[in-house]
């Protein structure tokens, strides 16, 4: 039974906000480079380009042993979970030393020992694991609190709604993130769910089983982190399930390191999201904060010099993931079908 | 020591003893708390457990097969109980594409070992979607463990070995078993998976055969033993994994084999069991395989059609006479294994 | 193509909805006694007992051609509709001459030529099966509307949710009547679904997608009747998908003919919906409506000898109808495989 | 006449021929009408339809395939489109429960002809829930069709004979065939289902396949041709009805067989077709039946893992030549039908 974690939920800090969503940047353009230029990453990738701040500001409100289980879209969560990055990056290479040993690739990624509990490619799988989870957790006195982050799409299945009906009738300590990027690969919002009237939507839905739900714009990761902060402690008060919509934009294409600007969307729809990036808009939070936001001194960097800095800093230690990832073994397929069951039911 | 119970108590008392043993066990289903109890098999759990570790869920397969293997993830052991097996089709995504693959997709570092029983229907009308067998369907996916119990001390020893295996299980049990009586230990004794039973010894045909099926086959041998012909029934227990050895070694015997099955022959139990032997010993046959599965309809409702739809011990006994090659005799018409039953399910 | 049928939705009289409510009352007790004292029909029986005026008052207010399918608690809506009570009860023996030819069984009629399109055991499919017929209807131009029956448990199923988001895309003229009588088998609602409170519940559900909806006293055929006639209206004028759940309540056990009073639930909870009495609800009202309701002249009869006379042909029909389905052949084993294919895809 | 066009062409062409020649043809899937259209299957039917007729669906696989279903009751003859097989488990009630059974159900009064296409992922790290073999899986059932097409000429002409059959149909595809070329009617001309091809004559060994497998069984039969080694292959076409006769008969001819499938060996394609021929014509065998399948595992990620769990040709011609005993030849090592492939999916 794991040991309750009675510390007060972190604030994080806007710099410390900032710096991990710098970092999931660089990590993921980084990764795109060489997914596209050397076809080495043999495996079907998702990324999260432009919607860092919805894990960031998510788990920085979590405890490390709180976990998270995630959709396809997964590399964000992870990182932000704390999950380790030579680990991932290997998973992509399909090396051994991976985080799922090779066996599972970008979608199947984990690492237990931060609370990335896992990742799934099947839509809205997940939602009902965490919610199995948090059932669990609670049933044996815990107050970990588990999170699950999905897409509007997958907030299409049935297993949804199936979803949230049992939480909300066992009180779950679950948080149902959406990463609402109103797309699901190329299909807008529009064409899969009913027009957004007031009173409608997945918000909404939420609410009609009486749980406690908002929608916030994912793209300010000071407002998620703070509505995490609220749901982690209605969640660990007993108080049942939480539902966060977050409104947000993915910048690359739905899989793969490319764009679709002009052919799956519409050009002024992607400058417009382009506009509301998360890490400028953290950047600027940040400077606005400081204490001497209006003039700057030659000692203090300022808050885009901190970030350039990072910057410099996480690509580097991307590539340097990339390298380790390379020099990595593979697998050997004397152990192919090795871990397809557990040990024997019964020694005989 | 053992004494005799029915398929529906064993089950019962298994699962009591199995959750007495692991406080981490909890039953969750439909109705698995109201009176009757699954048939009984949940009810007493219920009653000793109480509503916290014996859950009444919603109507919502999906989720509840995703919810348990989420709960097994993070340190239970769920039982998950469908009156019948064909709603977990609704249940198949979850078992298949998460529970199965679980433990290798993350790279071997822990299973979510999530048991699931489903009750296959039979008789009385149950009808097209009440009454299908998928132990081969659930069986064909590697990652899981299938088993589909016949007697009350198996019933009661696989269901021990699934709550205490590491890997997801799927149970199979027939409803028209539930009735049976057998000699069942008082200990929770596991019965391993993989690990077929002799039934009944015998030198001039084999009858392999899964869950119901071993009684009809039991009472076709005895049919055939009062005419001279010596029946050798193999209960396979485990459908995954499959018991070759235990097929193969008795076949070799006898040299011929009915393969009767509930579920269709087609990608059915009985295509697997006629591959293995093909595979292995097509040598060791002096006469073709024959299949005793239901014929390539959905179950009917009407009562003579149902009667015909079934495999029986009398279609099981024709099968084995045409084998040896016996003209003469003719197999007198026998009723179902669930004959006595008064309606409704 | 189906002929687009001009005439007005039909408005019926209190006493037709009364004498349909007391003929669907009497062939369910009827029936219930020769399969419990019998046991010759072989296929678990789901009645509708109590429910009658969700049945009567959803179909008063249909044209024959509009379409009804329903999940396993079939009966009331298969004769609500119109359908052949002789082939319905030849079903229930198993017969040829069934409606479903004794393929089916309870939770299997049809009665194409009424409009019963049919119902199914599988809790929820109906659901989507409704939705797609009457989206497939609209398409063609049809003026048809489609209903579903199914109950409060079903409502758990993913199925539900995603129809009535896709019905909400496609503004799809299906009404969806949720029969809510508080069980899914000896379940409360209380286990399955979380409390009621302002603002969530089966009918809220539906509202978040945009979907009218109503809840209203499923025990009161007019007022059924009336939302009915408002849903059709609402369907065929091209507004989408309509949403009612109606409160009642079950006065047999789930399935087959015997009663669960004081077993899976309370005896008050029972007394206190048996005083809700559709029937006895539709004979006062009759009463009251009469013109002369105060004084009953010896010409007129009373509403009460009027369902006492409907009584009496009632139990006659179903009890005619139990002989012809004894009478009647059962289907020959030879043709045991028929039906399963339809004509082969291509002659060669 | 006919001329050659790639696999995905020629669905896309019978899509769009299909849908001219019967209005009430609907195509509905996730993203069916984006510019990639279902790897350009479904795109031309939508720049010939547009959106009325080529509906893309929300994420929602249960209920699409029930509307589907009711959409087909009341005249419509929708193609679902899933571009993984794997999603299909979320559809798997509906189909089995309702759309196989309809027609039996109700008294055949009529059926629901909803045809579902699956697209097999292969390679890639598509991994373990993106390249499932579903054949055998929905092959078990009555009251469906399942084709799995292994030509451009065949995926066209099964495709139309779906679309008009009577009688719900899954068709599976394996993506890695959809840039092979071939000869294609440019009529909409059906291909029965039922109906099997014997798509290389040969006379040392017999290789049963379908789909992508029936490629590698070529690819095989080129390599022992030059060995000396003769083989004949078999592509079944239709998994059910399965084409038994043409099975048995080039069985009997040769003596030998080797079954290569894609979906695992326990209660899949391979095993029926082994039990085929052990029902039939057991004493025709010269050698145990084999079975090339992938191992006992779920799909891995990780390149050599990968090559080593599909089975390929160089694993069908080694069991090719184990069955006719020659010993001394080795086989090279063959890259997989869709080598040139460079990513990602
Ligand atoms: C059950 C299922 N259906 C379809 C897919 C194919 N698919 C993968 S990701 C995706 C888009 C999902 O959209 P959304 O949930 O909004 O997540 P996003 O990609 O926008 O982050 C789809 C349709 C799938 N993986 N699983
Ligand atoms: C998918 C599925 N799960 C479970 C069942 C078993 N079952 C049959 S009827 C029923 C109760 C459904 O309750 P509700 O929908 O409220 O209908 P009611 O019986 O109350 O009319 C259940 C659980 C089923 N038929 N299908
Ligand atoms: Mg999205
Ligand atoms: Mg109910």
């Amino acid at each position: 039974m794991p040991i309750p974690n009675t510390t007060e939920d972190p604030v994080a800090h806007p710099a410390a906000l900032l710096r991990e969503m710098v970092r999931i940047r660089c990590v993921e353009e980084e990764l795109a480079d060489f997914y596209r230029d050397e076809q080495e990453m043999r495996t079907p990738v998702h990324f999260s380009v432009g919607q860092e701040a919805a894990a960031v500001g998510v788990c920085a409100a979590l405890r490390e042993n709180d976990l998270v289980y995630t959709g396809h879209r997964s590399h964000a969560a992870y990182l932000a979970k704390g999950g380790d990055l030579t680990g991932m990056v290997a998973e992509l290479y399909g090396k051994e030393t991976g985080c799922s040993n090779g066996r599972g690739g970008s979608v199947h990624l984990t690492d237990r020992s931060v609370g990335f509990a896992g990742s799934a490619a099947i839509l809205g799988e997940m939602i009902s694991v965490a919610t199995g989870a948090a059932w669990a957790l609670a049933q044996q006195g815990s107050s970990q609190v588990v999170v699950t982050f999905f897409g509007d799409g997958a907030s299409e299945e049935g297993v949804f709604h199936e979803s949230l009906n049992f939480a909300a009738v066992h009180r779950v300590p679950v948080i149902y993130v959406c990463e609402n990027n109103a797309y699901s690969i190329s299909s807008p919002l529009s064409a899969r769910q009913p027009a957004n009237s007031p009173g409608t939507g997945i918000t909404e839905r939420a609410r009609a089983y009486g749980i406690t739900a908002e929608r916030l714009d994912g793209n300010d990761v000071a407002l998620v982190h703070e509505a995490t902060r609220r749901a982690t402690a209605h969640c660990r008060a007993g108080l049942g399930p939480y539902v966060l919509e977050l409104d947000t934009y993915r910048w690359r294409e739905h899989v793969g390191p490319g764009f679709d600007t002009g052919i799956d969307r519409p050009e002024p729809e992607v400058e417009q999201w382009l506009e509301r990036c998360p890490v400028r808009r953290g950047t600027a939070a940040l400077q606005a904060s400081a204490p001497d936001a209006q003039e700057p001194t030659a000692q203090e960097p300022t808050a885009e010099e901190l970030v350039a800095r990072w910057d410099a800093e996480f690509r580097d230690e991307a590539r340097r993931a990339v390298a380790a990832a390379k020099a990595a073994p593979y697998p050997t397929a004397d152990r192919l079908t090795d871990g397809a069951y557990g040990r024997p039911a019964v020694a005989n | 020591m053992s004494r005799t119970l029915t398929y529906w108590q064993a089950i019962a008392e298994g699962t009591v003893q199995a959750m007495e043993a692991d406080p981490s066990i909890l039953v969750a289903g439909q109705n698995v708390d109201d009176h009757k109890g699954s048939y009984g098999t949940t009810r007493p759990a219920f009653e000793r457990f109480g509503a916290r570790r014996v859950v009444d869920t919603p109507n919502s397969e999906n989720a509840v097969a995703g919810i348990c293997i989420g709960a097994a993830d993070q340190g239970l052991r769920p039982l998950v109980v469908h009156t019948r097996a064909d709603f977990m089709f609704l249940a198949m995504d979850a078992m298949i594409n998460l529970a199965s693959k679980w433990r290798y997709m993350y790279g071997d570092k822990g299973g979510v070992p999530v048991v699931m029983r489903g009750v296959v229907g039979r008789g009385w009308g149950q009808g097209a979607t009440h009454s299908q067998s998928l132990h081969a369907t659930f069986g064909h996916f590697p990652g899981l463990y299938v088993a589909a119990p016949a007697s009350p001390a198996d019933a009661k020893g696989l269901l021990a070995a699934a709550l205490q295996a590491d890997t997801p299980v799927v149970l199979m049990e027939n409803r028209s078993l539930y009735p049976i009586e057998g000699e069942v230990p008082e200990e929770l004794t596991p019965v391993p998976f993989g690990v077929g039973r002799l039934a009944r010894h015998g030198t001039d045909v084999t009858v392999v055969a899964a869950s119901l099926m071993v009684h009809e086959a039991e009472r076709a041998a005895d049919l055939l033993a009062r005419q001279g012909v010596s029946v050798e029934v193999v209960d396979v227990r485990s459908i995954r994994p499959l018991d070759e050895d235990l097929i193969c070694e008795s076949v070799a015997r006898t040299g011929r084999v009915v393969v009767a099955d509930t579920s269709w022959a087609r990608y059915g139990f009985s295509a697997e069991v006629a591959a293995v032997i093909a595979e292995r010993i097509p040598g060791e046959l002096r006469a073709p395989v024959r299949r005793i599965t239901p014929p390539d309809c959905p179950a009917p409702v009407s009562w003579p059609l149902e009667e015909a739809f079934h495999p029986s011990a009398a279609k099981i006994a024709e099968a084995c006479l045409d084998l040896v090659g016996s003209d003469g005799i003719t197999v007198p018409v026998l009723t179902g294994v669930d004959a006595g039953f008064s309606g409704p399910y």
